[in-house]
């Protein structure tokens, strides 16, 4: 038990002198999760961000050394859970570049479609919670409708909604259901009827704007130092989509645009993830309808071993660059394997640039980091 | 840039570096007490190389290595710098002065693998608590209640 | 035809035949009290359980539906809740101003109920300085808030009261403006005589444009000085958990959960008294016929009515807008409110003179 | 001029504001539009998809046959130790001893359904099935034997 006095003494070792510290989370409306932000106030004002992460850390690299690499892929899902299916997809891309696999293209088309899928769906949950987080209940359902209909894609094809460990090694665990180009195709329909009213609501609306125009600027050169990757660095005009510069399965024969924004502030980071959604629209579209018939998955040989060696795989999720770095011993397990998640490094920003500006803006700017918090504490 | 001028660039500042071409990207093993003056000229020199990918340590048992993934946005070119350490007393000096991402991924490194970065600005423990004894990632490590083998 | 004017002087010539002066007049009050307070706790139920549905169905979902029919009692089956909760104290608040709070709080939304007019001569208190009266009681509120986030211990508790003592302070100043119009207009401050004023035509049809500004920023003001989105900063959830309830749970906590909604009634009566008339029916210019089919309704539908129109509008503002920052609100306030308050003002003023309204 | 820009940035945030509030105004107008799935009531029209990954069941036919050969395929495959085969020798009529399984136990509470033993199993004894209402009262009951009593592996399965 404390008492008063030694409860003085702790808060004032813990600040300077007109200084509050507040602990934001791990349990906290905006945190999105158990993030632990230890904030240093100067009345309104923030003064520093401290996180204190490992709240469900799980140790996934750990766990991944004692599995085999047909079953450490399904651990990845629960790292970047709103970006499951690109997690999978970076392993295997790993396994299949270590062991030199061929994959069939009906497998190809069908991983980018489902990554381009998951990542609207991403991008929807995170700008309902987004607005939610600046006060605006509504677009969140209006947000989850839409990404409502993604689930139900990915629950009929991969039969789960968000943990879907539908790739192997090689191509796909089976085939695609009968009706899925049918759903995508009113997916699209309805993504496209509806997607003005995020404009009405959120996008146009003059408390939006002056909530985000101007809060939380990041530069390029400190966007690359602190290695953000994703929207987040698009946004402050970094290029840094992998999906142009190192094009995996058929990225480079789709046409599609990489958003950037100059700005590098609250509302860019918003306006990138806006429009990268019309670009997966375009990238579905352009493959939806010319799925080659032939195999789903290539053949592979029953225990899979990877060569001696490092390998290093990166692939565009919802958040960033996700990296994939293994080393192999030659056996059926990798020694060791570190994932280079997006979320992380989009976190060790967060105090630069939210220090000096209010506690209202500090939502403002960790939303549009878009922190998964398990993809950060892996 | 080739592999063959890159090397050659690295050899001016590291004499004693060695090269290993066998994987994707042009790996280079330096002593651990050079690293620093490595990282610094590939940073500003003509490399230019701006942007750290990836910060990790590899226990392979007999010593630890850290292993750092350098790219640049203009170029796009990555090679891989590693360091072999002692696993007893693993010290190497911090990058986080030219890298800013380094200084989140180093008390990674520090909690995980007991690397202690010297002139780090804030080396405390990020993930685990503070009072966390053991270093997980090393391969020695032992849970017996939390670790379940199968 | 139903009026609640016959019931209370029915009432009263039956309490002054039976007893003496006095006691009769202390009855009254007695009966007055608890009126007042079944109609809290009415309105309390009736409101929360509105907010709902409203939400629900501007968010595309359903709302209550499982507690009585249509989810009606689910009000009710919180309130219980609620009640048999624990009421926990932090260790380290004042005990004394931590209990009082709420009561503060409550106490001045009882406190403005005094001067409505329900229906027509269907009044508590008709003072003749009723506006005056509620202005500065409806300042009040703010002390209870305070009280409540300096006495929980607690720093989001902390920062919400001054957010809320700031805020309210200054949206004080363009709600009584946007008041005062009306008063200009009517010249009067009693508030039977500013609904009398209005017998032929409503203040915001018969006073032009400025009187719609002053509408409008009377909504805007009376939404900021209640605390409810897009000027919640003192709960701002998001920011500050709950702001200066954080601490507070069980009954405490549904005292000021309450209090917001009878403010709410509360600015929403006065202003459908200020602006739509009160109890007054739609009258329009000479059409006799229709003006005479309009008085076949209650006064006291009239008034509720157009209050929970009001209140309809408070709450789309919250389901759609999302917050302001706290400096962007006090901007909003003394940058753009009270200029054009002030530049109304002088409009109205001269209209009144001049006697442009009809 | 300042005159000019205060009044259209107040019209035009204005305006904006309403916009807003006819999209939220019109939901609020059209109940149709009301997305809400009553669950527990629309059980019997609620449609799973069949590839739903919910439990691992073994189906057995009308024999009470199932397609197990007890060759633990699926305990490897599976990350999580979450499936324990059980094997006995049966010994048929003619005398000969062959392998079966005595007991597939499935602990739920560990599956993360991954599919991964389904895609293992050389015979197609197990599937996944499309139940998600696994809440019991006691965590022993979610460890179930997938196996049916008295059942046998059905003839011809290698």
């Amino acid at each position: 038990m404390y008492n008063q006095t030694e409860i003085l003494k702790d808060t004032s070792e813990l600040g300077a002198e007109g200084e509050l510290v507040i602990n934001m989370g791990p349990q906290h409306p905006a945190t999105h999760g158990v993030l632990h932000l230890v904030v240093t106030l100067n009345g309104e004002t923030i003064k520093k961000i401290e996180p204190h992460l490992g709240y469900i850390h799980r140790s996934i690299e750990k766990m991944c050394e004692s599995l085999t690499y047909r079953q450490f892929i399904y651990v990845t899902s629960r790292m970047d859970y709103l970006s499951s299916h690109i997690n999978n997809l970076g392993c295997a891309l790993l396994v299949e570049k270590g062991m030199a696999i061929e994959v069939p293209d009906r497998a190809k088309y069908v991983r980018v479609i489902l990554s381009e899928l998951t990542r609207i769906a991403s991008h929807e949950l995170w700008l309902g919670a987004m607005a939610m987080d600046l006060g605006a209940f509504t677009p969140f359902f209006y947000a989850f409708r839409e990404r409502e209909m993604i689930t139900d894609i990915m629950e009929d094809t991969c039969g789960a909604r968000l943990t879907m460990n539908y790739i192997v090694p090689g191509g796909l665990m089976y085939d695609i259901h009968p009706d899925f180009q049918k759903k995508v195709k009113a997916f699209i329909t309805q993504f496209k009827s509806k997607v003005n009213e995020y404009e009405d609501l959120v996008t146009n609306n003059v408390i939006f704007q002056s909530r985000t125009k101007g809060v939380g600027i990041l530069s390029a050169e400190d966007a690359i130092s602190y290695g953000c990757t994703g929207p987040v660095a698009r946004a402050s005009g970094v290029s840094c989509d992998i999906r142009k510069i190192y094009p995996y399965e058929v990225y480079d024969k789709v046409e599609f645009d990489e958003v950037l924004e100059t700005a590098g502030d609250s509302f860019a980071r918003y306006m990138v993830r806006v429009k990268e959604m019309n670009q997966s629209i375009r990238i579905i579209e352009q493959l939806i309808d010319n799925i080659p018939e032939g195999d789903f998955v290539g053949k592979t040989k029953n225990v899979l071993k990877l060569p001696k060696g490092e390998f290093y795989t990166r692939v565009e999720t919802a958040r960033g660059e996700l990296g994939v770095f293994v080393v192999s011993e030659g056996g059926t397990t990798p020694h060791r394997i570190k994932f280079r998640s997006p979320g992380f490094s989009n976190l060790s920003v967060l105090n630069h640039i939210a220090a000096g500006s209010k506690i209202g803006d500090l939502m403002a700017s960790m939303g549009t980091l878009d922190l998964v918090i398990p993809d950060i504490d892996r | 840039m080739t592999n063959e001028e890159i090397k050659e660039y690295i050899s001016s500042i590291a004499p004693a570096a060695s090269f290993d071409e066998t994987g994707e990207w042009l790996n280079v093993i330096i002593e651990s007490t050079q690293l620093k003056p490595t990282m610094a000229a590939l940073r500003t020199g003509k490399m230019q190389m701006n942007y750290l990918f990836c910060l990790t340590c590899v226990d392979f048992k007999t010593h630890l290595t850290m292993v750092y993934h350098l790219s640049a946005t203009t170029h796009r070119q990555s090679i891989v710098i590693k360091s072999n350490l002692n696993r007893e007393q693993a010290v190497i000096e911090t990058v986080c002065d030219i890298w800013r991402t380094a200084e989140f991924l180093e008390r990674e490194v520090f909690e995980m693998f007991g690397v202690d970065f010297t002139n780090h600005p804030d080396l405390r423990k990020l993930i685990l608590e503070d009072d966390f004894k053991g270093y997980p990632l090393r391969k020695d490590f032992e849970d017996p209640i939390n670790m379940i083998k199968l | 035809m139903f009026s609640l004017e016959g019931i209370t002087t029915n009432v009263q010539d039956w309490l002054f035949m039976k007893f003496n002066p006095t006691l009769a007049l202390a009855i009254e009050c007695v009966i007055v009290i608890l009126l007042a307070i079944s109609l809290f706790a009415i309105l309390g139920l009736v409101l929360v359980l509105m907010e709902r549905k409203v939400a629900a169905h501007i968010q595309i979902r359903l709302g209550p539906n499982r507690v009585g029919p249509g989810g009606m009692f689910q009000t009710v089956a919180d309130t219980l809740k609620l009640i048999m909760k624990e009421g926990l104290v932090p260790d380290m608040a004042d005990k004394f101003l931590f209990n009082l709070a709420p009561f503060v709080v409550m106490m001045v939304g009882m406190l403005l109920l005094a001067p409505i007019a329900f229906a027509k001569n269907f009044q508590i208190w008709d003072i003749n300085i009723g506006v005056l009266y509620i202005s500065s009681v409806s300042s009040l509120s703010v002390i209870g808030i305070l009280m409540a986030g300096w006495a929980s211990n607690n720093k989001y508790s902390l920062l919400g009261a001054m957010r809320s003592g700031a805020q309210i302070v200054s949206y004080e100043l363009s709600a009584g403006f946007a008041v005062l119009t009306i008063v200009v207009l009517t010249g009067s401050l009693q508030l039977s005589e500013i609904v009398n004023a209005q017998q032929n035509g409503w203040w915001i049809f018969k006073g032009h444009i400025p009187a719609v500004i002053a509408f409008v920023l009377y909504i805007i003001a009376v939404t900021a000085e209640t605390n409810r989105a897009p000027f919640d900063l003192a709960e701002a959830e998001s920011e500050l958990t709950a702001g200066f309830h954080t601490e507070y749970s069980g009954m405490r906590f549904a005292l000021f959960f309450l209090a917001e909604y009878i403010n709410i009634f509360i600015v929403c009566a006065i202003g459908a008294t200020l602006f739509f008339g009160g109890w007054m029916p739609l009258h329009i210019g000479n059409w006799e016929a229709f003006n005479h089919i309009m008085d076949y309704i209650p006064s006291s539908v009239w008034f509720m009515g157009k209050t929970f129109f009001l209140i309809f509008l408070i709450m789309w503002f919250r389901w759609t807008f999302p917050r302001l920052r706290v400096d962007q609100l006090l901007n909003l306030e003394w940058k753009y409110l009270l200029p054009i308050s002030l530049f109304n003002l002088l409009l109205v003023a001269v209209i009144a003179i001049l006697g442009w309204h009809f | 001029m300042f005159l000019k820009e205060y009044i259209s940035e107040v019209v035009n945030g204005v305006s904006s504001l309403l916009k807003g509030m006819r999209k939220t105004g019109y939901y609020f107008a059209h109940p149709k539009e009301i997305i809400t799935e009553q669950y527990p009531d629309n059980r019997a029209t609620l449609l799973m998809s069949e590839r739903f990954k919910g439990e691992v069941v073994m189906p057995h036919d009308e024999n009470n046959e199932h397609a197990c050969t007890g060759c633990t395929a699926c305990e490897l495959a599976c990350p999580n130790g979450t499936i324990k085969v059980v094997t006995k020798f049966e010994v048929s009529p003619e005398g000969k001893k062959k392998k079966a399984i005595d007991a597939l136990v499935y602990r739920l509470e560990l599956c993360t359904m991954c599919n991964l033993c389904v895609v293992a199993c050389p015979s197609d004894a197990i599937k996944m099935a499309p139940n998600f209402e696994h809440s019991v009262f006691d965590r022993t009951k979610l460890t179930k034997v997938l196996n049916q009593t008295g059942s046998k592996i059905r003839e011809g399965i290698e």
